[in-house]
């Protein structure tokens, strides 16, 4: 379970928010909502344990995500704003260099199946710089695909720039997840319920 | 009373104030003191005549310009293990007089190594070190001065602080561990002064009223620090009008 | 640890491959620099001789400049940064992989090209191979003590500017005592001393560097 | 493995670097990284040949001397060992005194006087009135005189 208790933080002079509390049990989900500049992105990266709060903190199964932070950081998958490609190599390079880093280590062959499944076989082998921000996006939600069996997903604007196909296959698989177990939290500017069972956090 | 209560911005800043008042007049009085005696009872010195005054200048700033930046490092340190705002913002504080003193320290130093060295500058350990010194003090200011967010600015220079300290040993001991063209210290922990009485009187008063001076100063500049950072807390216009 | 390590290691060898051009740029920048020293000076061997290795030493120092800024800024821009955080491994570590890799394709060329420029400058060959293991010990401290100024200076306005602001001082003793060896070999004085503070600074700041640019990482990240 | 012994590892490898390092520092300082020489490494040779460098010693007692043109000045340079002649032209500075401290850069001729292209006085940490140097100075002179 995710647990946030009291979580408060600012931004210099300008203050993201404050006292905030909610959690997130499995076979959940929590749509994180606002307007730009609403801190968003800051959420979820205090969830992913990427910056500490000012006020309060953010439990995993009951400890402090920054006390155990290795343990912690090999149960989810985050997603955020900036994909983390290299523009100068291939798809399917950045994707095989990258994930030994987070904890798997697929062979070839996986790697290449995962592209051909995500719709960009014509285009796995170019340097990522080739590509359209659709494309990347969809490079880098593969990502799941090796690392589905983590518990907490967090997932920063995943819809954004994808076409409809690769949205519908996207909810597949998110609903796969919450429906096995799984945690979900994400953000979203989609104003249609892309996953209806999920809890709503608007923050203003 | 609470004493912990001071660690906080909101009951520090009218404490500062108080404060601030009584190390000037403390620093004004001692520098006068300090003066006197330097230039009117502390005798001659043997071998270099006049010139040696300047000792009373030189000698308080420049340890003044290390133990400001171990203090600086001291307070940054604290603010990023216990992140703690105050001392953050007193380490901040400290930096430019920290500067200043190091600048002192090597400008009377060529004015009075032209006349008993016979140059303004050598490129011997203790000076390069006290150099390296000021060039840290800068690299310290323009590091916060360029990062917007308060918060990440006191944590970056923290670890820049921390990474300097190193150079503060070399300075103080450079002149025992090489030959330096640069004299060992007069004053130490672990021998008798070899100075006379009243020279040595005048140099712990003068170094005494440089470090009320350099309280005083940081003090009103936290003041100033806490008045742009806090400015959007309520407790900074209810106490405008009290303090 | 260790497989993250080299996967580091590998991907930014990769990386620099693909950008070749940034190596080269470094490595002419080198070599035009030290050689503006004899146009300027004049060209009596005997001068040259003994300016030589300073000269040399300068040049590789501020290469070392120029490429820093590339060490973290893009990983910085792109995400990259942030992988190495989730990855959940010790982050120092993985830190001492990016800058190895970052010497090896900026310092060592500098250092394998080195003596060619001793040369311009009459050295004789003990000289050179002096100056070449000098600039094996002095050129990874130079990168590991750069990258601390580079992680702090993440995102800033004028980052690289100020890099160079924060970090020269700190290269002075590198500079003073790798050149310094070479200088004192010429004269025929014993260089132990020397020796032994690019030793000793070699080994500080790989134990402490690391520790330093992981925790600037962290700051600049929030 | 677990991360605990990860940073164990890592700790305990950081902290042989550092030993290490400390070692290398002590082994520096043992070594002569020196701003000058003394007369008796002068006379050993272990000094730059053909090279400007720096000397430093005491002024010897009665050296001090003036050629025929006015401007040249000879005095030797003694760690009360041994003694180096030296040969400067210029100005020199206030506190330069016999059996005073002098650093002076140049280099060494064939005939072994060291030719100074500069001349400086190092003074000691020592600061006394005129009137207690002397009495030390009396003090000094009647204790050599009972020996």
């Amino acid at each position: 379970m995710l647990e946030v208790k009291n979580l408060g933080f600012s931004r210099g002079r300008n203050v993201l928010f404050e006292a905030l509390n909610f959690s997130v049990v499995s076979n959940s989900a929590m749509r994180v909502t606002g307007s730009n500049g609403s801190g968003k992105t800051t959420l979820l990266r205090l969830l992913a344990g990427l910056s500490r709060p000012d006020q309060g903190m953010v439990y995993w199964g009951g400890e402090s995500v920054i006390k155990n932070y290795s343990d912690f950081v090999k149960s989810i998958n985050f997603i955020g704003h900036d994909d983390g490609l290299k523009k100068q190599l291939t798809a399917a390079e950045n994707l095989k260099l990258m994930l030994p880093l987070l904890g798997v280590s697929p062979s070839n062959q996986e790697v290449d199946s995962a592209l051909d499944a995500a719709g960009l076989e014509y285009v796995k082998n170019r340097p990522v710089m080739h590509m359209s921000a659709g494309q990347k996006r969809r490079v880098t939600l593969t990502r799941l695909d090796f690392m589905s069996h983590r518990a907490l997903w967090i997932l920063d604007e995943p819809f954004t720039s994808l076409d409809v196909a690769a949205i519908s296959s996207l909810v597949e698989k998110l609903k796969n997840h919450i429906e096995s177990g799984g945690l979900l939290v994400f953000t979203t500017h989609q104003s249609f319920d892309v996953i209806p069972q999920a809890t709503s956090l608007v923050l203003d | 009373m609470n004493f912990w209560q001071y660690s906080s911005p909101q009951y520090f800043y009218p404490l500062a104030k108080k404060m601030a008042i009584i190390f000037f007049v403390l620093a004004c009085i001692l520098t006068v003191w300090g003066l006197y005696i330097g230039f009117f009872v502390a005798p001659t010195d043997f071998q270099q005549g006049e010139s040696y005054r300047i000792i009373f200048i030189h000698v308080p700033a420049a340890w003044m310009s290390m133990i400001i930046y171990l203090v600086m490092s001291f307070w940054a340190a604290i603010g990023l293990i216990m992140n703690t705002r105050l001392s953050s913002m007193l380490a901040q504080a400290l930096a430019p007089t920290g500067a200043l003193m190091t600048f002192i320290a090597l400008w009377t130093g060529a004015f009075w190594g032209r006349p008993t060295w016979g140059a303004w500058w050598v490129w011997d350990a203790r000076l390069t070190s006290e150099l390296i010194l000021l060039f840290l003090y800068i690299g310290y200011m323009a590091l916060r001065a360029s990062i917007e967010d308060p918060r990440r600015a006191d944590r970056a220079s923290a670890i820049l602080a921390l990474v300097g300290v190193v150079n503060v040993p070399i300075i103080y001991f450079s002149v025992k561990w090489w030959n330096t063209l640069h004299q060992g210290a007069s004053v130490s922990f672990t021998k008798s002064p070899s100075m006379a009485t009243s020279m040595l009187t005048g140099m712990l008063v003068m170094a005494l009223a440089f470090w009320m001076y350099s309280i005083a100063v940081s003090l009103v500049r936290v003041r100033r620090i806490i008045r742009d950072r806090e400015a959007n807390a309520g407790w900074l216009n209810e106490s405008r009008g009290a303090s | 640890m260790f497989s993250a390590f080299l996967s580091v290691l590998r991907k930014e060898l990769l990386l620099a491959f693909r950008q070749k051009t940034d190596v080269v740029t470094v490595l002419f920048f080198f070599l035009i620099v030290s050689s503006l020293f004899p146009l300027a000076v004049g060209p009596e061997l005997s001068t040259l001789k003994i300016i030589g290795p300073g000269v040399i030493w300068v040049g590789a120092l501020l290469c070392s400049l120029l490429a820093l800024h590339r060490v973290f800024e893009s990983d910085f821009s792109d995400g990259s940064l942030e992988h190495l955080v989730l990855s959940g491994e010790p982050l120092s570590i993985l830190v001492i992989a990016k800058i190895a890799a970052h010497w090896l394709v900026t310092g060592l060329p500098v250092v394998i090209v080195a003596p060619l420029i001793g040369l311009q400058f009459g050295l004789p060959s003990t000289s050179l191979i002096l100056l070449v293991g000098t600039l094996l010990l002095g050129t990874p401290v130079l990168s590991l003590i750069g990258s601390i100024g580079a992680a702090l200076t993440l995102g800033v306005r004028g980052g690289a500017a100020l890099t160079s602001i924060l970090i020269l001082p700190f290269y002075v003793p590198v500079l003073i005592f790798g050149a310094g060896a070479v200088v004192a070999d010429l004269q025929g004085l014993s260089i132990d001393g020397h020796i032994s503070v690019l030793l000793a600074s070699l080994c500080i700041s790989v134990a402490l560097a690391p520790l330093a640019i992981a925790s600037a990482i962290k700051i600049a990240l929030e | 493995m677990k991360p605990r012994y990860k940073r164990l590892i890592l700790v305990v490898v950081a902290l042989a670097l550092l030993t290490l390092g400390a070692t290398f520092v002590l082994k520096a300082f043992r070594s002569n990284l020196v701003f000058f020489y003394t007369p008796t490494e002068v006379l050993a040779g272990q000094v730059p040949d053909g090279q400007a460098f720096r000397i430093g010693g005491m002024v010897q007692e009665g050296s001090v001397g003036r050629k025929e043109d006015g401007v040249t000045v000879r005095f030797e340079v003694t760690d009360t060992i041994e003694n180096v002649p030296v040969q400067f032209i210029g100005i020199l500075p206030d506190l330069f005194q016999e059996g005073k401290g002098v650093v002076a850069q140049g280099r060494i001729n064939a005939e072994g006087i060291f030719l100074a292209d500069q001349v400086l006085a190092k003074h000691d940490e020592n600061y006394m009135p005129p009137e207690a140097a002397e009495a030390l100075e009396r003090a000094r002179k009647i204790k050599m005189d009972k020996q």
